[in-house]
């Protein structure tokens, strides 16, 4: 045992944490979370975009009930519980918000830079329109079992370019997804972190996404959970509806299958 | 003003619960925005809750109450196919009522 | 329509549809040009943050698993030759300054001030003081390093270095390399150095 | 909104409940709607300013006043979920205070003949305090205390 492993090995000394205090501290959350979730504000959004899901808009004044989201046009429950998946009309994997800009564009007239102009949406004044359609798509998929296909060669290149990115290390930190989301238990400050890696995992975290956040008074889908991560993982921005999302989305999506869909959700 | 609220109003037995979603900022004027500016101060004062025109609820909030606030509470009486209306009048006088039909 | 099949590395993947499945390698080339058009420069964070330095393209190849042991050695010389000792020899700082910075989570984000505070959130992942609850837990507890230690020379360049390029001793290691990629200044480390070791901190009470 | 790193805040002391003076029920007037905002009453800074602004008369301390639905630690301080049920006859107006908030008092109820005395809402509370429920019935006072600890959780700045 060289010198260098010695102090290595001493610096592994694990104080145990207040291990009581904290079990108990994440039992609260989760009745503090529950107690939220009856009378969930996400609420508001979904019957927003239920309005706007069936509201004749765009220069083409026509409402969004004829879009196809991979369950047959119009259909609405249980298409979340799917996605991503390859469309031929667009010949190209697409999670939930690529595929409602694709249909504004389409049905609807609208330009995709009309389509996507505010993706993240802030107060009364900034509503998101997608953050609404989404809820609503979401919570028509609510008690439905996570069943994405990896069907077409598109889709299978997707998952297997999300699980290259999910451990790509990058950035003046070096963070990758895994680093926070690779393994059991773990928590920044008392932020409980699921392991991505494992099916359980995936399944707890992807299917309570879209979310109400608390702490913003917003809420908040899956394309923006992963922007934010990517900003604190000290990367440039991740473009809205990428690949490199999509990509990401569908090996998270994927990983999830046969857990029940259970959002929108609460969230700090 | 805003968008509409969110109510269910379901007959439990011999009463009526009551529960309302309603979208509104609720600003404590302690906020700053990105560029350091105090955003002011915007939030629900009153509240009034009548069913066939009697009054079941009134309540006066300050801004401590959360961002899109919720409200729950029950009261005797109430049929099926009433109309429940609810109404709140905020800090720059705006105001909304909507309604539901007890289920 | 010619339908050809590979068998996949990942055994419960069966590949069908129209196109040839791409072999790892060219999965790994398609994912790098996905990921060059799918950032945009925002505030202080630029494209360049998306380019791997060795280390960096080693370590996210493992796919999770522990990099063999000849390419672990290989990654934690490299870095140990990065490591820039103080010129004046004084590797303790002062160890409130130090108790910020393990605070302060904000620092080259893309939303941050480039001239605005820059911390190292040791928060984040460690327990560090008794008194600070809000603690994380993917790095070991640091609390009583220095008390089970003692501050000897040695132990001293260990804990400064580890600070400032974690890979020098632990390849892979998911502690970001504080003073190599240039996040904390040499004061700034010497002051988390100290937050460590000296015997008046409150990580040793 | 990036807000900057703040830490968890030690859960404050066991507060002893010195005496209240609490809400008269100056909402008589059964005319709910076009009623005025008590502004004074919402605008005082100390537990005792805030009652005296209700006009209120000294609080006895009450088990018949029950928290619901009120966990112990909020995961975040932008909304918190306060309930709370009156078993005390003929309660007239319940009101949620939050000790330590820059204002004390949040809400208050009124409670006509015929509504039931419970009452749930969401609050915001600026870090760890004591939640007081004021309840008047038939003219006299009594209150009730629950802490909750805040957590400011998060992973960056």
């Amino acid at each position: 045992m060289n010198r260098r492993t010695l102090l290595a090995a001493l610096v592994g000394i694990v104080i145990a944490p207040l291990a009581g205090a904290q079990a108990s501290t994440s039992d609260e959350i989760a009745k503090y979370r529950a107690a939220l979730q009856d009378g969930n504000p996400a609420e508001l959004w979904e019957a927003r975009g239920e309005d706007l899901w069936k509201q004749k808009r765009g220069p083409r004044a026509a409402s969004l009930e004829r879009c196809d989201l991979g369950s047959g046009p119009g259909v609405v429950k249980g298409a979340y519980a799917e996605l991503p998946r390859y469309f031929a009309d667009a010949d190209r994997v697409m999670d939930l918000e690529t595929r409602l800009v694709w249909c504004m564009v389409q049905l609807q007239g609208y330009t995709e830079a009309e389509a996507k102009k505010n993706p993240f949406g802030s107060g009364s004044d900034k509503r998101s329109d997608l953050e609404a359609l989404t809820a609503y798509i979401a919570v028509e998929s609510r008690g439905v079992k996570m069943n994405v296909p990896l069907a077409h060669s598109k889709e299978l290149e997707a998952y297997r370019i999300g699980e290259k990115l999910f451990y790509y290390r990058g950035g003046t930190h070096d963070f990758a997804c895994a680093t926070c989301h690779g393994e059991d238990g773990k928590r920044i400050r008392l932020q409980e972190l699921p392991n991505l890696m494992t099916a359980e995992g995936a399944q707890k975290a992807y299917t309570t996404w879209p979310a109400y956040r608390v702490s913003q008074g917003e809420l908040r889908t899956f394309e923006w959970r992963l922007h934010d991560c990517f900003r604190q993982q000290r990367f440039p921005e991740l473009v809205f509806g990428s690949d490199a999302a999509i990509a990401l989305t569908m090996y998270l999506a994927r990983n999830a299958n046969g857990g029940v869909f259970d959002a929108p959700a609460i969230k700090r | 003003m805003g968008e509409p609220m969110k109510i269910r109003a379901t007959l439990t037995g011999d009463a009526t619960e009551v529960k309302v979603l309603m979208n509104h900022e609720m600003e404590t004027g302690q906020r700053k925005d990105a560029q350091g500016q105090t955003i002011p101060a915007w939030f629900i004062q009153t509240i009034g809750v009548t069913w066939t025109g009697k009054t079941v609820l009134s309540a006066q909030w300050g801004p401590a109450v959360a961002k899109n606030p919720f409200l729950s509470f029950k009261f005797k009486g109430g049929a099926k196919g009433d109309t429940l209306a609810v109404r709140w009048v905020d800090s720059r006088g705006d105001q909304r009522t909507d309604e539901a039909i007890i289920a | 329509m010619r339908l050809c099949l590979r068998v996949l590395t990942l055994a419960a993947l069966i590949g069908a549809g129209c196109a040839t499945i791409s072999s790892d390698k060219e999965t790994g080339e398609k994912a790098a040009s996905v990921l060059k058009s799918s950032f945009k420069p925002a505030g202080q964070a630029g494209l360049d943050r998306l380019d791997q330095d060795d280390t960096q393209r080693a370590c996210s190849a493992a796919l999770g698993k522990a990099v063999p042991k000849e390419l672990a050695a290989q990654i934690e010389q490299a870095n140990v030759a990065t490591i820039r000792y103080p010129s004046d020899g004084q590797l303790l700082g002062d160890w409130r300054n130090g108790e910020k910075i393990a605070q302060e989570g904000r620092g080259k984000q893309f939303s941050d001030d480039p001239k605005g505070p820059v911390g190292a959130n040791c928060y984040a992942c460690h327990q560090l003081s008794k008194t600070e609850l809000s603690f994380g837990t993917i790095g070991p507890s640091l609390y009583q390093y220095g008390k089970l230690r003692g501050a000897s020379g040695e132990v001293q360049r260990y804990t400064y270095g580890k600070i400032y390029n974690s890979e020098a001793f632990a390849a892979c290691s998911n502690m970001p390399r504080f003073g190599y990629k240039g996040i904390l200044t040499e004061q700034q480390i010497k002051d988390v150095t100290a937050l460590l070791l000296d015997p008046a901190s409150p990580v040793n009470q | 909104m990036y807000v900057g790193r703040r830490t968890f805040l030690k859960s404050s002391g066991g507060v002893t409940l010195y005496a209240l003076v609490t809400a008269a029920g100056w909402l008589d007037a059964e005319e709910a709607l076009a009623q005025a905002w008590n502004k004074a009453a919402f605008d005082t800074h100390s537990l005792g300013d805030t009652l005296h602004a209700l006009g209120g008369g000294e609080p006895t301390q009450s088990k018949d006043i029950e928290f619901v639905q009120t966990p112990e630690i909020a995961e975040n301080g932008a909304v918190v979920p306060v309930g709370v049920t009156s078993r005390i006859p003929k309660t007239e107006s319940i009101a949620i205070l939050i000790e330590k908030n820059p204002n004390m008092l949040a809400a208050v109820f009124d409670i006509p003949t015929g509504t039931e005395p419970v009452i749930s809402t969401r609050v915001k509370m600026a870090q760890t305090s004591n939640i007081y429920a004021l309840v008047k019935a038939e003219g006299r006072y009594y209150v009730a205390a629950k802490e909750v600890k805040v957590t400011l959780g998060g992973c960056g700045g």
